[in-house]
């Protein structure tokens, strides 16, 4: 479904990320992780097209999108729920989901996707009148990870969903991602709480200044020594 | 005993400029008329510096610099002319008067307006630049001598290249010393992050104050060095459009960069007269399309000032490197 | 007390001409957080595309309306590819000074004599003056469509922003430019649209002052566009209804005080005002005060 | 530019960017036709004039600055301008301390050739000084319109405007007459309104405009659909072919003192007003006018030294009397002011007519 | 008691974000601040800093009472803090972030600054001296150079941490000081949060999410919901506390990472 092939991507003169190659395949959860400044973010903002990479290719469903803007990139399907969840602060929560749905035509579907994401996050349905900007933090990525599902994408870039959230509201958040796959898109998923992100997916990477240097089933990388010491903790 | 070297160094610099400057100024050897641009290029430095302070180091948007440059100006021709003595003392002490006058109005205005954040500031200061307008042209409805709207006349002619070069030289070494002091860090650490600033244990709203009153005051002085270069002062010398002027040089230098500052007064000073010299006659009318022309372009180049980050080896680095 | 309510309607009319172009810079600021400088001169083209629409090829008042609004926003939309777009990832402050550079050239080289030229040109009235009202007191037609094109342009904009689905787009990007484009806006479209917007309405208001007070010039923008942008500040950067209000405010400041204070010292007394409401409400009247989550 | 000893450099300082640059142009135009006409007559004094025209885009620092490259780069023995009082006062200053003579066609500021009490010998002006002026008009209010109520609306800004604006209003009031508004505007302002109204609550008969023809233009306009009714009366400033297209019927019946009439049958006034229509399609405005006396002053001065020595040619400035010009005949005074009558203009269907010519 | 705090209440438009704070820190003590999202643990934090006024409630400090001073002053009394979005002069280098703390201590005047005369550069001397020193604790001392803003987060949460140190307070405050940093990460920092507390007998306060951390070198922990503290006591009685499972921890023991795919 996605395919990284060799990316070069720099901020200035420095080299973010060294020829990164990876893939995701069709319904799949696959997640990245790597210590801070590894280029995790990097990796999500050149696929979605904040950032143009300097060299390699990225392909999606077969098409090149390397260099594409974001907000075409967003037409083909792809939905990136950014660091920092990224909601509009002074917008109510029925419009942050509007705004998700803005690549595509008012109608029928998208009042279904409106449904789905009610009946999911009763929460937001509760709120859909409050400014967003006064939500709580695990309310704001509920609604960000929401809003990324009204655009209906084939695929969903998480970036560290559960940064910052109670542990109660890091289970949920989880829970959701894991619901958001079973309904169909596919997850790229990006995070520092790395026991957390294996539980939920099958194969991961794990990248490290810029390069990938590990990458297999997580059932491997569970037992890898290396990353049981830097990323897991010993369980 | 290293202050003591460096201080007598310093001072034994400016001395030796002054003795330069003024071998120079005295032999003859300049053409009056670019030696009056190069004056004006040094005062426009002075005042630019000073916005430099206000804007570049300490993080306040100000649209009403030019206001102070005028109260400088004003001040010092009126305690030159109320003194009575053309010396060069009484000189000295007039372009002091017109910092300190500077200063002061600027200590009012601070007090009363630093709290507001960025543009608002800039249109609260723009507000006070318009209200010294209005102040300046009817000037002479409380002191017949400031000329009002038909402008001040009859000040001396004081201002010489050494005074020009050596106030600038004194200002750069003042300013460049503030700033690698910890006083200019914490001016800086302001315009960074005023709220980490202030958890800090620096007091914000003073020190936000100071960086305003001490820019304001180079720019008043630099009003007294104009005053006794033109020897005319008109209220539509100290508009918003002088303002802004400012501004542009300050940014154009690059903001919190003293060699920046520098480059883009003589830079802009030089610019508009060297048109007027290279432009052919009948192009003339092309001077002031070409400038902004000329401003965009720049800006579009360098976006982050003519000289980014970097600065001339004589304002680069503080005591503790 | 005619000559009161005289006033008032001489401040109701210079305060709705200020908002027209306040509505624009506000515009502007709302979405990109630029002080477009710049704006001023925008008008001022506007009022000349009047001058030549009417003067020279006597088109209808609607048609004189259409060209100096199209006219207007491809200029806007021009400037901003050329000299605001290439600056947005810079500091804000560098997309100020090229904005100041660009209204500078606009007023220069529209002063030569091969483009507008550099004099005092009487704008044609395409209608006669008539006024109505009891004893003393007159309101003008010029007025009313003044205040009544002022007043359909804040409605037309609060739909537009409130209701559509561009408005939306724009209060996305204002908010978080990064972000809109994630979800699928064209950021550069949406900037594109809002300066042509902000643009159109200078326009209109070009050729309302052109009528109203009957004599352009390459450097007519500059007082009119400070003015303007001061109340947009007044009423809150940002704010559509405050841009009015703040431009509303701004004319009976003006107004009032040199009917019952002085003439001489107005701008003083008008900025004054402006300063104290600032302490006041450090974010304009109704701008929404940023108390920063820390 | 070649610089041969025997030629005779002057230089023009006007305003031909910004925003009076179509006074700076009038005064450009004016300028080069004298200097043109001299010089194919075979030059003045057996040489050719070379000249040099530099902006200031009405600003005292860049006037300053011009000044100086005209006298200290270009070496010009003798300096046309500037316009504007607030430019020419540094010009005076610098013409005065490099000994150059200097003239301006139309700084009104009596400041421009005297300051302080000290006489600036080297610089001299072809118009009046604003005090005549506002006497001029205050008397002709006072005693032949035998208005009684006056209200004077001026630009606060504008040295021109509020100079005139004192004199007439004191003029006025020893006259006997009653000062009923004294209103005051900034230099961009273009909507008169909250002034009007007030000065039509004051009941005043007569209102003085001392602005130029643009702003004045607007004014009247206003005024009348305000529906005030006090006749309009202004000085020179309103002398334009615009002042009518811009104000249309407003400023009918208007008075304003001028330098000259444009219906005055002199040959000189005739032949001017068609060599300029020939030449730039348009009737001379009042700058263009007495800029084209001024450098006919200096050239005159000039034949009269015989050369190009600036002392001589300030001399013979000096000593100028009764010179034909168009605006009139000029005599220098003991200030450098010309000393010339004015004379009153009035507008009727539109166009300037002759009323009287009043003596200083 | 170092730091007492009775009834704080601050309400922002219509959300109580604190409904009558009870809070107290020992001197020398480690303790936690934990709470769900929007519980008020920041505000608390922004109240006893002088960032916000409290509505109600007062703030006693070694006997001062410190509510609505200004942060400055609070700041001199004592107290430092990190943010929880972390709030570095981006543009200044890593070693000038620190200095610029030491500014409330300086040793010279402004006109000595400007004559540099021999107290400002011996009082620049020993600024850098203390500087060195806190850098080369927090293994900075390579990057001392670099703009703030060019530090991986992991550099940066601990320069904010050293620059707060600067000030040299008796209270740390450490706003969610792990956010963002994986496994080994945590770890590290836990010991050195434990090592700062020693070397600069400190007072510390840390609001985190991780678990981990808190449990691991929290000696005393209170929880807030609501604006209101709703349970306090050790670690171990904390996590079994009904209360603060419902509301905050969820049903998982805490600490735990096993799998939630069902
Ligand atoms: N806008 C930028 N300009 C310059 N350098 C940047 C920028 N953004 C990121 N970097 C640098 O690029 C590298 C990779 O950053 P990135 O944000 O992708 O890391 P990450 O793996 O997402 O880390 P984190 O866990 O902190 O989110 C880091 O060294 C960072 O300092
Ligand atoms: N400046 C402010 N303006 C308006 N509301 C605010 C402000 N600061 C905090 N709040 C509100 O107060 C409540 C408490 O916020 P606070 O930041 O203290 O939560 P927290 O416990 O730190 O949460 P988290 O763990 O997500 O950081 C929230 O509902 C928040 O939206
Ligand atoms: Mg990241
Ligand atoms: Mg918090």
């Amino acid at each position: 479904m996605l395919i990284i092939d060799n990316v070069n991507v720099y901020y200035g003169k420095l080299h973010a990320l060294k020829g990164i190659s990876l893939r995701v395949g069709e319904g799949e959860i696959v997640s990245l992780i790597g210590a801070n400044g590894a280029g995790k973010t990097t990796v999500l903002r050149a696929v979605s097209g904040i950032l143009a990479p300097r060299s390699g290719k990225i392909l999606f469903k077969g098409k090149d999108i390397s260099g594409l803007p974001p907000h075409k990139v967003a037409r083909q399907g792809i939905a990136h729920v950014p660091e920092g969840r990224g909601v509009f602060a002074n917008m109510t929560v029925r419009e942050n989901l509007d705004m998700g749905a803005c690549t595509r035509r008012p109608g029928r579907e998208v009042d279904e996707s409106l449904d789905r994401v009610f009946s999911r996050f009763p929460r937001m349905a509760e709120r859909a009148a409050q400014l967003a900007g006064t939500l709580s933090g695990g309310e704001q990525q509920m609604l960000a990870i929401g809003r990324a599902m009204m655009a209906n994408p084939s695929m969903m870039l998480l970036d560290e969903p559960s940064m910052g959230l109670s542990p109660l509201l890091v289970e949920e958040i989880f829970h959701m991602i894991t619901e958001v796959n079973r309904a169909g898109a596919t997850i790229l998923l990006v995070e520092q709480n790395a026991s957390m992100a294996f539980s939920i997916s099958r194969r991961a990477y794990v990248l490290e200044t810029g390069s990938i240097v590990i990458k297999g089933d997580t059932d491997d990388l569970r037992n890898d020594p290396g990353v049981q010491s830097a990323y897991l903790g010993d369980l | 005993m290293k202050a003591l070297p460096s201080l007598a160094k310093a001072l034994a610099w400016l001395a030796a400029v002054y003795a330069a400057m003024f071998a120079f100024d005295s032999s003859g050897l300049a053409n009056p008329y670019w030696l009056q641009v190069f004056e004006l290029a040094c005062i426009t430095a002075i005042s630019a510096l000073g916005l430099n302070v206000i804007y570049g180091f300490t993080g306040l948007f100000s649209l009403g610099h030019a206001a102070f440059y005028g109260i400088g100006a004003y001040t010092a021709a009126l305690t030159l002319k109320s003194l009575g003595v053309e010396s060069q003392p009484a000189f000295l002490c007039a372009l002091l008067a017109g910092a300190a006058a500077a200063a002061l109005v600027a200590l009012l205005v601070g007090v009363s307006t630093i709290r507001l954040t960025s543009d608002y500031l800039g249109i609260a200061t723009l507000g006070f630049g318009i209200i010294m307008k209005v102040v300046f042209d009817n000037a002479d409805s409380f002191i017949p001598r400031l000329g009002g709207a038909r402008g001040m006349t009859g000040i001396a002619k004081m201002t010489t290249l050494p005074w020009a070069f050596v106030l600038l030289g004194g200002s750069l070494l003042v300013i460049r010393n503030l700033v690698h002091s910890s006083y200019g860090r914490a001016l800086v650490s302001i315009r960074e992050d005023e709220i980490a600033a202030g958890a800090m244990g620096i007091d914000t709203f003073r020190y936000k104050t100071a960086g305003f009153v001490i820019g304001c005051a180079f720019a008043g002085l630099a009003g007294g060095l104009y005053a006794h270069l033109y020897a005319f002062l008109h209220p539509s010398n100290f508009d918003f459009f002088k303002s802004v002027d400012v501004l542009v040089i300050v940014v154009l230098g690059g903001l919190g960069n003293m060699s920046g500052t520098l480059v883009a007064s003589f830079g802009w000073v030089f610019l508009l007269e060297t048109l007027r010299v290279v432009l052919p006659p009948e192009y003339v009318e092309f001077r002031w399309v070409l400038i902004p022309i000329l401003l965009v372009v720049t800006m579009l180049a360098r976006p982050r000032g003519l000289l980014g980050i970097g600065e001339f080896r004589f304002l680069r680095g503080g005591a503790g490197r | 007390m005619d000559y009161f309510l005289q006033q008032v309607i001489n401040g109701l009319q210079i305060g709705f001409v200020y908002a027209l172009i306040a509505l624009g810079y506000t515009m502007v600021y709302g979405v990109v957080g630029l002080i477009n400088f710049a704006h001023g001169d925008v008008f001022m083209v506007g009022a000349f595309i009047g001058l030549y629409a009417i003067g020279k090829y006597h088109l209808p008042l609607f048609a004189v309306f259409l060209l100096a609004t199209i006219g207007c926003a491809v200029l806007a939309v021009v400037m901003e590819r050329v000299a605001y777009r290439p600056l947005r990832q810079a500091p804000r402050i560098a997309s100020l000074i090229t904005a100041i550079g660009v209204s500078l050239f606009l007023e220069y080289f529209t002063a030569l004599n091969q483009v507008f030229g550099p004099n005092f040109y009487s704008f044609p009235r395409p209608f006669a003056v008539s006024s109505w009202g009891p004893g003393d007191i007159s309101l003008t037609n010029i007025q009313a469509i003044i205040f009544l094109v002022t007043l359909s342009c804040l409605g037309a904009l609060q739909f537009i922003v409130r209701r559509t689905r561009v408005g939306r787009a724009m209060r996305a990007v204002s908010f978080d430019p990064v972000t809109a484009g994630l979800v699928g806006v064209d950021v550069n479209r949406v900037i594109s649209i809002t300066f042509g917007l902000g643009a159109a309405l200078a326009g209109v208001g070009g050729v309302l002052y052109g009528i109203a007070y009957p004599q352009v010039n390459t450097f007519m923008g500059v007082m009119p566009g400070l003015k303007a942008f001061t109340a947009a500040v007044l009423g809150g950067i940002g704010s559509i209804p405050g841009a009015v209000l703040g431009a509303l405010i701004m004319g009976q400041s003006e107004t009032l005080a040199s009917a019952y204070l002085s003439s001489t010292y107005r701008d003083g007394i008008a900025f004054v005002i402006l300063i104290g409401v600032l302490l006041l409400r450090p974010t304009g009247i109704l701008g929404a005060a940023k108390t920063e989550k820390v | 530019r070649a610089q041969t000893a025997n030629e005779i450099r002057i230089g023009l300082i006007t305003p031909l960017t910004g925003d009076v640059k179509t006074f700076g142009e009038s005064v450009k135009n004016a300028f080069e036709m004298a200097v043109d006409e001299a010089n194919r007559a075979g030059g003045v004094a057996g040489m050719k004039i070379a000249f040099v025209v530099v902006d200031d885009r009405n600003d005292p620092t860049e006037a300053s600055n011009a000044a100086n490259l005209l006298i200290n780069r270009h070496k010009v023995h003798a300096i046309v301008g500037s316009v504007t009082s607030k430019a020419t006062i540094p010009v005076s200053d610098l013409a005065q301390g490099s000994k150059i003579p200097a003239i301006t066609p139309s700084a009104t500021n009596p400041k421009v050739t005297v300051a302080d009490g000290k006489r600036k010998d080297f610089m001299f002006r072809a118009c009046f000084i604003d005090p005549f002026q506002g006497r001029v008009m205050s008397r002709f209010a006072r005693e032949t319109l035998r208005k009684e109520k006056a209200a004077v609306l001026f630009d606060a800004s504008n040295d021109y405007s509020k100079g005139i604006a004192e004199f007439f209003g004191n003029d006025f009031k020893d006259l006997g007459g009653k000062v009923v508004a004294y209103e005051s505007y900034g230099k961009d302002d273009v909507d008169f309104s909250p002034l009007l109204t007030k000065i039509k609550a004051s009941g005043a008969d007569v209102l003085f405009l001392p602005d130029y023809y643009n702003k004045v233009g607007l004014i009247a306009k206003q005024a009348r659909e305000k529906g005030i009714k006090a006749t309009l009366i202004g000085p020179d400033g309103w002398d334009s072919p615009d002042l009518v297209k811009i104000a249309g019927d407003a400023v009918e019946g208007g008075y304003f003192s001028n330098h000259y009439s444009p219906e005055d049958t002199r040959p000189e006034v005739a032949g001017w007003v068609k060599k300029y229509r020939e030449k730039f399609g348009q009737t001379p405005d009042a700058l263009g006018t007495l800029a084209y006396d001024a450098t006919n002053l200096l050239l005159d001065a000039i034949r009269k030294a015989g050369g190009n020595d600036p002392l001589k040619i300030r001399e013979a400035l000096a000593a100028i009397k009764g010179f034909k010009g168009v605006t009139g005949e000029f005599t220098i005074d003991g200030n450098g002011d010309a000393v010339k009558s004015a004379v009153i203009l009035r507008i009727v269907d539109g166009r300037q007519k002759f009323v009287k010519v009043v003596d200083p | 008691m170092i730091l007492e705090a009775r009834g704080l209440t601050k309400n922002f438009g219509g959300i109580k974000a604190l409904n009558g704070v009870d809070l107290y820190l020992r001197r020398g003590e480690l303790a936690g601040l934990i709470g769900p999202n929007g519980s008020g643990k920041t505000t608390v934090f922004n109240v006893i800093t002088g960032i916000y006024r409290p509505d109600r409630g007062t703030v006693n400090m070694d006997a001062n009472r410190i509510a609505g001073l200004a942060p400055h002053r609070i700041s001199r009394l004592g107290i430092a803090r990190t943010f929880q979005n972390i709030r570095l002069f981006r543009n200044l280098s890593v070693m000038d972030n620190v200095r610029a703390a030491y500014h409330p201590s300086v040793p010279y005047g402004p006109v000595s600054a400007v004559c540099r005369t021999n107290r400002y550069l011996d009082g620049e001397k020993a600024i850098g001296e203390n500087v060195t020193e806190l850098l080369s604790f927090f293994s900075l001392q390579d990057r001392r150079l670099e703009h703030a803003k060019n530090l991986s987060y992991g550099d940066q949460r601990r320069l904010e941490i050293a620059r707060a140190l600067a000030s040299g307070p008796k209270i740390l405050l450490l706003d969610e000081p792990a956010a963002g940093m994986n496994h080994s990460e945590v770890e590290k920092l836990m010991g050195f949060i434990l090592e700062a507390r020693k070397r600069f007998s400190l007072t510390i306060l840390l609001i985190e999410h991780q678990m981990r951390l808190v449990m691991g070198i929290c000696e005393r922990l209170v929880v807030m919901d609501f604006g209101e503290v709703i349970a306090e006591g050790t670690p171990a009685e904390i996590r079994k506390d009904p209360r603060v499972i419902e509301a905050y921890l969820g049903h998982r023991p805490a600490g735990d990472t096993s799998e939630v795919r069902d």
